[in-house]
């Protein structure tokens, strides 16, 4: 099962190369790819970009706008996505806060109050 | 005239549960055991696989409603026409949509379809769209036997252009397969602040949505003769199996009077606490049928 | 799933002739049944003896000492046992104060400290 | 001599979310996904339709295993000596239960077996069965390539009769499939009490249970040839990554100038608010992996 919180706590780690996080869709029904504008993530004050992330979203991977080319690409509300990210040192060892901010256009919300953004903060530990 | 009211639930009441403490299964057994025998879904969130759901979880499903003793009352769905970066969706892909959940929801076994619409101005105008796709699937939905009812939800009001189109295509084509859903957060008196969940907010301008004005009861009168399905909208019931803020016995005499027939299907949309949904769900059916058992004695 | 309580909110209603609730097991492992003791539960300060409670675990059905009678029979810790209950008037819809004192002998507790006695007082609600 | 030590986890840490928050599937990915190598089940709690789980279950089993790169570690059996309403277990029945599950942990490919034994009496003395019925079973542990061993558990100590005539036994039988399960709750400094589940209290009369001294790690030295697994029961570690409760610099200084080898599994046994356990297992992973970094650099 999923956790309450976007950032999961399970799937945050280090990766050959950088690091990986899992997020959550914080919202009632899984989204047409397209309508997710992009990830922006935060360890410890180093932010990276939406457009660095790779998704993972159960069988599509890639950046976020190659795997909106599909049109019937989903991301489903009961899978968690995971973002790697590249980062040149892995993280190290103990406590991180991590940060998430995910933008989306809901439609049947003016366009002028668009994309709705979802913020959130944890303190997540790299085990190994 | 004497109508019949049904109590249901939709899986929308789940929603801080779901794939957290909760199944799907986890959560029709508790629309079953709670008393209710309306089932209501998201075509796009409870579907695995939507909009082609695995042979697999079909046969789940008709186990499911078969075992539970439930039948499927609402499908939800969505018209999503910014789903393309940079463009509005066409004509031709509206319709494709719509058509894509017409006929998943009746394969489904539901009577009632709920495009929710995009809106294109900031007093919630619907997307242009709308009409002429709706025009182009009536005859689907005839075939398939459903009724679309675009759902009337605050911020929206009853007395509004949106509402008065809807009945007039009604009227203009004299249809029985388009109808109005009646969402009770419409007449909600104050304003719920849910605690729990992921903090959101609109945008990145300053832009802010309209203030809405409480829309009493008795507008309910002028339109309900085109509602065919009721989303009973609530937020919180008290230890004393009070709703603060939405009028259920005001709302409750208007549909026993005027004999309206139909289902009373639960959407919880409170507070996200775990166990939460389960237990206001069953205090909700507690008050609406002690209340409704006063209206009918 | 199960809640965490040891009263589940699922599965408190009416039946004919009496009403019935759900426990899980509140431990770390599913046990012989001969090692549950029984449960006494009280609704709204009426209360009902351990004896009379009808037990259904899976496909295990009938009191207590029935179902304990074959020796494979188990309570596994992620089931909940449906507890039925004899009443000549159904609960009133709304609210009930329903607690329930689960007792279990564990073995590897000195036999002077046993049963070990699990005990929880819940709210819940009738809805028809 | 120089040992090497693995790293595992124990599912009895998921306790509070087993089947509240998260599945079989999720407990087991957690394992590997904070980086754990060594995975221990306890039987009864873990196994589908115990003592008989459907093929369909251990496929899925070796299927995990092989997917996360998971080893089976410890299995968790017990000895129920009050099993049977009005009587203690016999020998047969005690041999018959320790061959049940040596041959499931086998199956499941577990190396160690721990037993856990029913007292007599309120000095924690085991039941005379536990000698007999053990010796009866080495040949099946041989032949099955287990190893049994019985768990020296808080509050039980180290030096100890019960210990005492574990290792009697060993030397006495020049058994190598019999050896100590070491739980590291043994050596905690405070008491740890427990938030959240359901409160529970033993017995209806006025026993009570011992008063239990602190064991110094050193005891540890004395029986550590024969301990072929650890359960690094823990508590809680602190938002500075410090454990309060168990001496965990002494402890791992220990394993490793005695060249220790085998696995920390893990057994959270903290407050059960939901997330909690998974958030601690990577708390308490970090700190072992930085301390055993430090004693071997
Ligand atoms: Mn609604
Ligand atoms: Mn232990």
């Amino acid at each position: 099962m999923l956790d309450t919180t976007m950032i999961q706590t399970r799937g945050f780690k280090n990766t050959p190369g950088g690091f990986e996080l899992r997020l959550r869709l914080p919202y009632y029904r899984g989204l047409w790819a397209g309508l997710i504008e992009g990830v922006t993530v935060t360890v410890d004050g180093e932010t990276f970009a939406p457009e660095d992330a790779h998704w993972t979203i159960g069988e599509l991977r890639g950046p976020l706008r190659e795997i909106a080319a599909s049109e019937s690409a989903r991301w489903p509300v009961d899978v968690a996505a995971v973002i790697g990210l590249r980062r040149d040192q892995p993280l190290s060892i103990g406590f991180h806060d991590v940060a998430a901010e995910l933008a989306i256009q809901m439609s049947y919300i003016p366009e002028e109050l668009q994309p709705t953004l979802w913020t959130e903060q944890r303190r997540l530990v790299v085990s190994r | 005239m004497s109508g019949s009211l049904e109590y249901g639930v939709s899986l929308y009441s789940y929603t801080g549960e779901y794939g957290v403490t909760m199944t799907l299964d986890d959560c029709i057994e508790d629309v079953a055991d709670l008393g209710a025998t309306g089932l209501e879904i998201l075509g796009e969130a409870h579907i695995e696989d939507y909009p082609n759901p695995p042979t697999a979880w079909l046969d789940a499903w008709f186990e499911r409603l078969d075992r539970f003793g439930l039948t499927p009352t609402c499908y939800g769905s969505w018209v999503d026409h910014r789903r393309f970066p940079g463009r509005d969706i066409t004509e031709d892909e509206a319709v494709q949509q719509l058509e894509t959940d017409i006929r998943l929801a009746a394969r489904l076994g539901f009577k009632y379809v709920r495009p929710k619409l995009g809106v294109v101005t900031a007093d919630l105008e619907p997307h242009p769209v709308w009409e002429p796709a709706t025009l182009r699937v009536l005859d689907l939905a005839e075939q398939q036997d459903v009724i679309i009812c675009p759902e009337i939800h605050w911020p929206s009001v009853i007395r509004s252009k949106v509402v008065d189109d809807y009945i007039a295509l009604i009227e203009r084509t004299g249809t029985k397969h388009f109808g109005l859903l009646m969402d009770t957060g419409v007449f909600q008196t104050s304003m719920h602040h849910r605690s729990g969940g992921v903090p959101s907010r609109m945008g990145r301008g300053s832009a802010r949505p309209p203030i809405t004005p409480v829309v009493p009861v008795s507008d309910l009168e002028d339109v309900l003769q085109h509602v065919v399905h009721v989303q009973a909208k609530f937020y919180e019931i008290d230890d004393e199996l009070q709703d603060h803020y939405i009028p259920w016995a005001e709302f409750l005499e208007v549909l026993v009077r005027r004999g309206w027939s139909g289902f009373l299907s639960s959407e919880y949309e409170g507070d996200y606490a775990t166990g939460r949904a389960a237990d206001q769900l069953r205090r909700q059916h507690a008050l609406l049928r002690t209340l409704v058992a006063k209206e009918t004695s």
